[in-house]
C-alpha cells in the first residue's frame, strides 16, 4: 500500500469519490464537481482551438507565410467567425445566420455523398450473395439470411401499405432480426458500461492507492 | 418462494450498486483469476490485417476518442501502437475529439521508448482540428499538410521527417480507426475509405461496435476490436497484456450479475400464483 | 498456341543479345484525377532489373531521366506533367540485370483534368434517382396529394395514454430528448409535441414538459401555447409547463427522474434524441408504474426502451410518426420517397441475388466501388 | 436580406461540396477544398462562442444571486483559469507536453472526471438490468437471449463455461445481427439524404434558423 504523493492524483481522486457520491443521492459534493468538469472544459477546448485550429491553419497562413497562393481567401473565415459573436448585440444577431449557414450548407452535403457511398452503395454491393454455394452449406444459409434479414427489416421500415398478409409475416420476421440486433446491442452496452466502471476503480487502486501491482 | 420475490422486488438498488461495485474491486485487488482470455476470431483478423502492411509503409492512426472512453480504447491505441512500431511502420496521429490528443501523445511515447523510436522520424502527432467529416473528406482532397499545416506543438509539417513525401491517402498504407462515437469509424469508412480505397482496422467501443459489422461483411473494414474484451484478446496477441488483460475478470463477474440480475428481474415480476397474494 | 511460340522466340533471341527486345509501355492520362497526371503501366517482366529509370520527351526535345523506381513494380504514376502537353515515356534497366534492358517507347499521352469521376457513376445515379424522387413527392404532396401510410402502433398508444391519465386524473410528461433544437430528432420531437398538446389541451390533463437547452425551451413553449390556442383552449395553458432544467446531462436526468417519482405522472413520452439517459428514465418510470412510449432514431438506444416500455418507436418509425402528425408537404412526400425507393432497393438486391447465383455479375460489380 | 443571404450561402456551399464529390476538375474541386477549410475554421470559433454564451449566462446567474449560484461561481472561476494556464502559462504552443500545468489541468480535472461520469452507468445498468427488462412478448423474449449470450459469450468466462457459447456469440454477430444493423443504416441513410437535399435546397426551414441560440 504506497499512496501517491502527488497532488494531482489526490485531487483526482476525491473529485471522482464526488461524482460517485451521487450513486447514493444528488449532494452538493456533486454538483460541486459537475459544474468545475463543465468550468474546466470549456477553458479547455477554448485553449485547444486556438493552438490546433484557429493559429496554424488560420493567422500563421493569413498573416505570415503566403507559400500557398490562395491564402487571401482566408480573410473569408476569419470574417464569418467574427460574425458568430454578433448573436450578442440584441439588433445584430442575424449576422451571425451567414456563419451558421455555411455549417448548414456544408455538413447536409457531405453526409449526402458519404452516406450515400458508405451506407447505401456499398451495402447494397455486399448484400448482393450467392444464394447457393456449392459444397458449403453453412455459408448458403448464412447468405440466405443475411440477405431475407436485410429485407424482412426494410420491409418492417415500409409505411405506404398495411402490414398484413405476406407482407405482415415478412415484417413479423424483420422484427425478429430487428430484436436480435437489440440484444445484441444491449450485451455489448452492459461490457462497454462495466469496462469504464473497471477502468475508473483500476485508477483509484493503482495510481492513488497503489493496492493494485499491474 | 414469493415472499423471496415480493421483498426482492422492493430491494433498495443501492445494494445492487454496492454488489456491482465488490464485483469489480474484488478481483482487481486479490487477482483472483477466473478464465485466460483467448483471442477470437475478430481480434485475430485485426491482428493478421496489421501482420500484412508492409514494413518501413505509413500509416494513419486516428485516435478519436477522450478520458471518457479510455477504459476501453486506450489499450486499443496503445496495443496498435506497439505492434506498428514493432514492425517499423511508420505513425502519423490525427485526433478528431478535442480530447484526444493528451492521450495519443502519452500512448507515442510509451510505445516510442520502448521500440526505440524517435518523434518526428519514426512517429509524429499531428494533434486536433475541428470540423468532424470536413476534416476527413479535406486530409484526401485538398492533402493532409494543407489541412494539417503543424504538428501537436506548431511545428511546420515541412521541417517533419515523416511527413516528407505524404500527400493524400494515396501514401497511407493503411488507416487505423481507435473510436468512441461521431467522428469516427463511421466518418471515415464514408468519407475516405470508399472514395480513396484504403484499408482500414478498426478499434472501437462496445456500444458502438455492433453497428460496424455491416463494414466488415461489405469489405469496408479488414479488421474490428470490440469494447474491453476486444482490447483485451489483441493484447494477448501482441503480447503485452496491460489495462484491458486486467480487467477481465472483474468484467465476466459484472456480467455473471446482471445476466442473473436480468433473470431474477423477470421471475420476481412472474404473478404470484399462491392465492391470496396480493396482487 | 501461336501466341506461346512467338514468347519463346522473344525469350532465346533476347537471352542471347545484349539489348533485350523492347516491351510494351502503355502510357494514359490518369482517369479521374485532377490533371498533370499520366499513368503508366507495363507487363511484369520476367528477369527485371533492380531498378527503372522512367524517362520522359516533349515534342521536339531530348529524353530526361525524371524518376529511378523498384525492378519490381509494374506501373508508375508521374505527377509532374503539365496538361495539355502531349509526353512520351520509356523505362530503362539500372542497376544489376538492367544493363541494355529498356522499353519501347510508349504512345503519347496528354495528361487532362476529368470533368466527371466515373469512378462514382453508382453513387451518382442513386443519389439523383433519390433526389428526383423525394422532388416529384413533396410537388405531388404540394399539390394536395394524400397518402394513405400504414398505422404505428406507437402513436395510437400515445391518444390511449392521455386518455387514459385524464381518467385516472394525473398528469402526461413530455421528455423531448436531450439534443439541442437544431437536431433532426429534436425537431420532429417539436412536431409531436405539438399533437400531445393538442390532445391534453381538449382532455384538459396536466402537461409537464422538461427541456434541456434554452432554445429547446424556447419552441417547445412556442408550440405547446399554439398547440392550446389551436383548440380553442389558450386559457387552459400555463407558462410552467414547459420548464428549463439544465445542460448537463446528469443533472438534467436527475431532475426529471425527480419528476417522475413526485408527481407522479400516469404517462410517460420520451419522444427525440436519447444517449446514455434512456436507461435511467425508463428504469425511474417503469418503476412509477406509469404508461411509457418512447421513440429514437438513437439505434444504441432502442434496446433499453424496447425492454422497459409499453411502446417503442423504433428508428424510422420515430421519423414516419412525425411526418403522419405534421401533415407537411416535405415530410410526407420524403417518406413516400423512401418507401419507392425501398422497393427499389428490395428488388435491385433480390435481382443482384439471383444474378450471381447464376454466375453472373454485372449487377454486383456496378454497385462496387470502382 | 436577413433570410435570403444565409440561405444563398448554405445552399452555394452545399452545391459545391456535393458536385465537388463527382467532379476532380479543380474549376470545382478548388472552391470545394476551400469551402471544407473554412467550415473547419468557423467550427472552430462555435467552440469559443459556446464559452462565450456560457461566461455570460452564468456571470449573469451570480449577479441576480440565482439558485445554485455558489456553483456557477466556481465553474466561471475553473473556466477563466483553465484558459489562463492554457494561454500564458504553459509554454505557448508547447501548451499539451507533459509537465505544462495546462496538461496538469487536463489530467487532474478534465480527464479525471469525464471518465467517471460516464462509469456512473455501470450502476444504473445493473439495476435497470433488475428492475426495468421485463420479458413481456416473444421479442422481447428474443432481445433477451441474444443478450444474454452475447453478455456471457463476449467475456472469457463465456468460453469456461462452454466454447460454442463463443462461436454462438459470434455467429449472432455475424449473421442475424448483421442483416437488421444493415437494415437500419440504410434505412438512416435514406432519411439523412432526404434531409439534406431539403437543407440545401433550402426546402427546409429549420427552427435552427428560427429558434434561440
Amino acid at each position: 500500500m504506497h499512496l501517491s504523493h502527488q497532488i494531482g492524483i489526490w485531487i483526482a481522486a476525491l473529485l471522482t469519490l464526488g461524482i460517485y457520491s451521487f450513486l447514493y443521492k444528488d449532494n452538493p459534493v456533486y454538483k460541486l464537481c459537475e459544474h468545475l468538469f463543465v468550468g474546466v472544459s470549456a477553458g479547455y477546448y477554448v485553449v485547444l482551438m486556438y493552438f490546433s485550429v484557429v493559429k496554424p491553419n488560420l493567422l500563421v497562413p493569413l498573416f505570415t507565410d503566403f507559400r500557398h497562393e490562395r491564402h487571401f481567401l482566408l480573410v473569408i473565415p476569419l470574417l464569418l467567425g467574427i460574425l458568430l459573436f454578433s448573436r450578442f448585440f440584441p439588433k445584430g444577431d442575424w449576422l451571425s445566420r451567414w456563419s451558421l449557414a455555411l455549417i448548414l450548407g456544408v455538413y447536409p452535403a457531405l453526409r449526402i455523398t458519404g452516406f450515400g457511398q458508405g451506407d447505401l452503395v456499398e451495402q447494397i454491393h455486399g448484400t448482393m450473395l450467392p444464394l447457393w454455394v456449392p459444397g458449403n452449406l453453412g455459408t448458403t444459409i448464412g447468405n440466405w439470411l443475411l440477405v431475407g434479414g436485410l429485407l424482412t427489416t426494410l420491409i418492417f421500415f415500409f409505411f405506404s401499405k398495411e402490414h398484413k398478409g405476406a407482407l405482415g409475416g415478412a415484417a413479423r420476421i424483420g422484427v425478429y432480426f430487428l430484436m436480435v440486433s437489440f440484444g445484441a446491442s444491449y450485451g455489448y452496452t452492459v461490457m462497454a458500461r462495466i469496462s469504464l466502471l473497471i477502468g475508473r476503480v483500476m485508477f483509484l487502486l493503482h495510481d492513488w492507492l497503489g493496492v493494485l501491482h499491474l | 418462494m414469493s415472499a423471496f420475490f415480493a421483498n426482492l422486488r422492493r430491494l433498495d438498488r443501492r445494494w445492487i450498486f454496492l454488489t456491482v461495485g465488490l464485483l469489480v474491486v474484488v478481483p482487481l485487488l486479490t487477482g483472483f483469476h477466473i478464465a485466460p482470455v483467448l483471442p477470437s476470431a475478430r481480434a485475430r483478423g485485426f491482428y493478421d490485417a496489421i501482420e500484412k502492411v508492409p514494413p518501413g509503409s505509413t500509416v494513419l492512426l486516428a485516435g478519436d476518442y477522450d478520458p471518457g472512453t479510455i477504459a476501453e480504447n486506450y489499450p486499443m491505441h496503445l496495443a496498435v501502437s506497439r505492434h506498428l512500431m514493432r514492425r517499423n511502420i511508420k505513425i502519423i496521429a490525427v485526433e478528431l475529439y478535442p480530447g484526444g490528443p493528451p492521450l495519443a501523445d502519452q500512448v507515442l511515447h510509451i510505445a516510442g521508448a520502448e521500440y526505440k523510436k524517435r518523434e518526428g522520424y519514426d512517429y509524429v502527432n499531428l494533434g486536433y482540428k475541428s470540423g468532424n467529416e470536413a476534416v476527413m473528406s479535406a486530409m484526401g482532397s485538398a492533402g493532409i499538410p494543407r489541412t494539417f499545416p503543424a504538428d501537436r506543438s506548431g511545428t511546420p509539417v515541412g521541417q517533419i521527417p515523416v511527413m516528407k513525401g505524404i500527400e493524400n491517402f494515396g501514401q497511407i498504407a493503411m488507416i487505423v480507426s481507435v473510436s468512441a462515437g461521431y467522428p469516427g469509424t463511421k466518418e471515415w469508412v464514408q468519407q475516405v475509405v470508399s472514395r480513396y480505397h484504403v484499408p482500414m482496422v478498426a478499434g472501437v467501443t462496445a456500444v458502438s461496435a455492433p453497428e460496424y459489422y455491416p463494414y466488415l461483411q461489405a469489405g469496408q473494414l479488414q479488421g474490428l476490436l470490440g469494447g474491453m474484451a476486444g482490447a483485451a484478446e489483441y493484447e494477448v496477441l501482441v503480447k503485452a497484456p496491460g489495462l484491458a488483460t486486467r480487467g477481465m475478470d472483474a468484467q465476466s463477474l459484472a456480467h455473471i450479475f446482471i445476466a442473473l440480475m436480468i433473470i431474477l428481474g423477470n421471475l420476481a415480476a412472474l404473478p404470484q400464483r399462491t392465492p391470496g397474494a396480493k396482487k | 498456341m501461336k501466341k506461346f511460340a512467338a514468347w519463346i522466340l522473344v525469350l532465346v533471341l533476347g537471352a542471347s543479345s545484349t539489348t533485350a527486345f523492347g516491351f510494351p509501355l502503355k502510357a494514359v492520362d490518369t482517369p479521374n484525377d485532377k490533371g498533370n497526371n499520366v499513368t503508366l503501366s507495363w507487363p511484369a517482366q520476367p528477369h527485371p532489373p533492380e531498378q527503372w529509370a522512367v524517362l520522359r520527351v516533349e515534342a521536339g526535345k531530348t529524353y530526361a531521366a525524371i524518376d529511378t523506381i523498384g525492378g519490381e513494380l509494374t506501373s508508375y504514376t508521374d505527377e509532374t506533367a503539365k496538361n495539355g502537353v502531349p509526353y512520351q515515356y520509356r523505362l530503362a534497366g539500372l542497376g544489376a540485370g538492367g544493363a541494355g534492358v529498356f522499353s519501347e517507347d510508349s504512345q503519347p499521352a496528354v495528361p487532362e483534368p476529368s470533368w466527371f469521376d466515373t469512378g462514382k457513376l453508382n453513387v451518382f445515379i442513386v443519389i439523383t434517382l433519390f433526389l428526383a424522387l423525394v422532388l416529384y413527392y413533396i410537388g405531388q404532396a404540394q399539390r394536395g396529394k394524400q397518402w394513405s401510410f400504414r398505422p404505428i402502433a406507437g402513436l395510437a398508444a400515445i391518444e390511449e395514454a392521455i386518455g387514459r391519465s385524464t381518467e385516472m386524473g394525473k398528469g402526461v410528461l413530455y421528455v423531448p430528448g436531450v439534443q439541442d433544437i437544431d437536431d433532426i430528432q429534436t425537431i420532429a420531437s417539436m412536431i409531436i409535441l405539438g399533437n400531445v398538446a393538442r390532445m391534453t389541451a381538449k382532455y384538459e390533463t396536466p402537461l409537464m414538459v422538461p427541456a434541456n437547452s434554452p432554445a429547446v425551451y424556447t419552441v417547445a413553449d412556442e408550440v405547446v401555447k399554439g398547440a392550446y390556442a389551436d383548440v380553442g383552449r389558450a386559457d387552459a395553458y400555463r407558462s410552467d409547463m414547459v420548464r428549463y432544467i439544465t445542460s448537463e446531462q446528469f443533472a438534467y436526468v436527475a431532475a426529471v427522474n425527480g419528476m417522475m417519482l413526485r408527481e407522479r405522472p400516469a404517462a410517460n413520452l420520451l419522444l427525440g434524441a436519447f444517449f446514455a439517459e434512456s436507461l435511467l428514465l425508463a428504469e425511474t418510470g417503469h418503476e412509477t408504474g406509469a404508461i411509457q412510449i418512447a421513440g429514437t432514431a438513437n439505434v444504441h438506444q432502442l434496446p433499453f426502451f424496447v425492454v422497459a416500455c409499453d411502446y417503442t418507436l423504433i428508428g424510422e418509425e420515430y421519423y414516419a410518426a412525425s411526418a403522419y402528425l405534421s401533415k407537411d408537404a416535405k415530410l410526407l412526400g420524403s417518406l413516400k420517397a423512401s418507401d419507392t425507393i425501398k422497393i427499389l432497393l428490395v428488388l435491385t438486391i433480390v435481382a443482384g441475388c439471383v444474378l450471381l447465383t447464376l454466375g453472373n455479375h454485372t449487377l454486383a460489380e456496378f454497385f462496387a466501388t470502382q | 436580406m436577413k433570410r435570403e443571404i444565409p440561405l444563398l450561402i448554405s445552399m452555394a456551399a452545399g452545391i459545391f461540396v456535393l458536385i465537388g464529390f463527382f467532379v476532380p476538375h479543380p474549376a470545382i474541386r478548388d472552391i470545394y477544398d476551400d469551402i471544407q477549410g473554412w467550415v473547419i475554421i468557423v467550427v472552430a470559433f462555435t467552440y469559443v462562442l459556446g464559452m462565450a454564451n456560457l461566461l455570460r449566462i452564468n456571470t449573469e446567474q451570480i449577479q441576480r444571486r440565482a439558485k445554485d449560484w455558489p456553483y456557477k461561481l466556481a465553474l466561471v472561476l475553473s473556466l477563466i483559469a483553465t484558459m489562463i494556464v492554457g494561454f500564458f502559462f504553459s509554454r505557448g504552443s508547447h501548451y499539451l507536453d507533459d509537465g505544462t500545468g495546462f496538461s496538469w489541468i487536463y489530467l487532474t480535472f478534465y480527464s479525471s472526471m469525464s471518465s467517471t461520469m460516464f462509469s456512473l452507468l455501470a450502476f444504473f445498468i445493473a439495476s435497470a438490468a433488475f428492475r426495468a427488462f421485463r420479458v413481456r412478448s416473444v421479442e422481447a423474449l428474443l432481445l433477451a437471449v441474444a443478450a444474454l449470450i452475447l453478455m456471457i459469450g463476449r467475456v472469457p468466462i463465456g468460453n469456461a463455461i462452454h466454447p460454442a457459447i463463443p462461436q454462438i456469440a459470434d455467429w449472432l454477430m455475424e449473421i442475424p445481427q448483421n442483416a437488421a444493423k444493415r437494415g437500419i443504416l440504410m434505412g438512416a441513410a435514406l432519411g439523412v439524404i432526404a434531409t439534406g437535399f431539403r437543407v440545401i435546397l433550402g426546402i427546409e426551414r429549420t427552427y435552427g434558423e428560427g429558434g434561440g441560440t
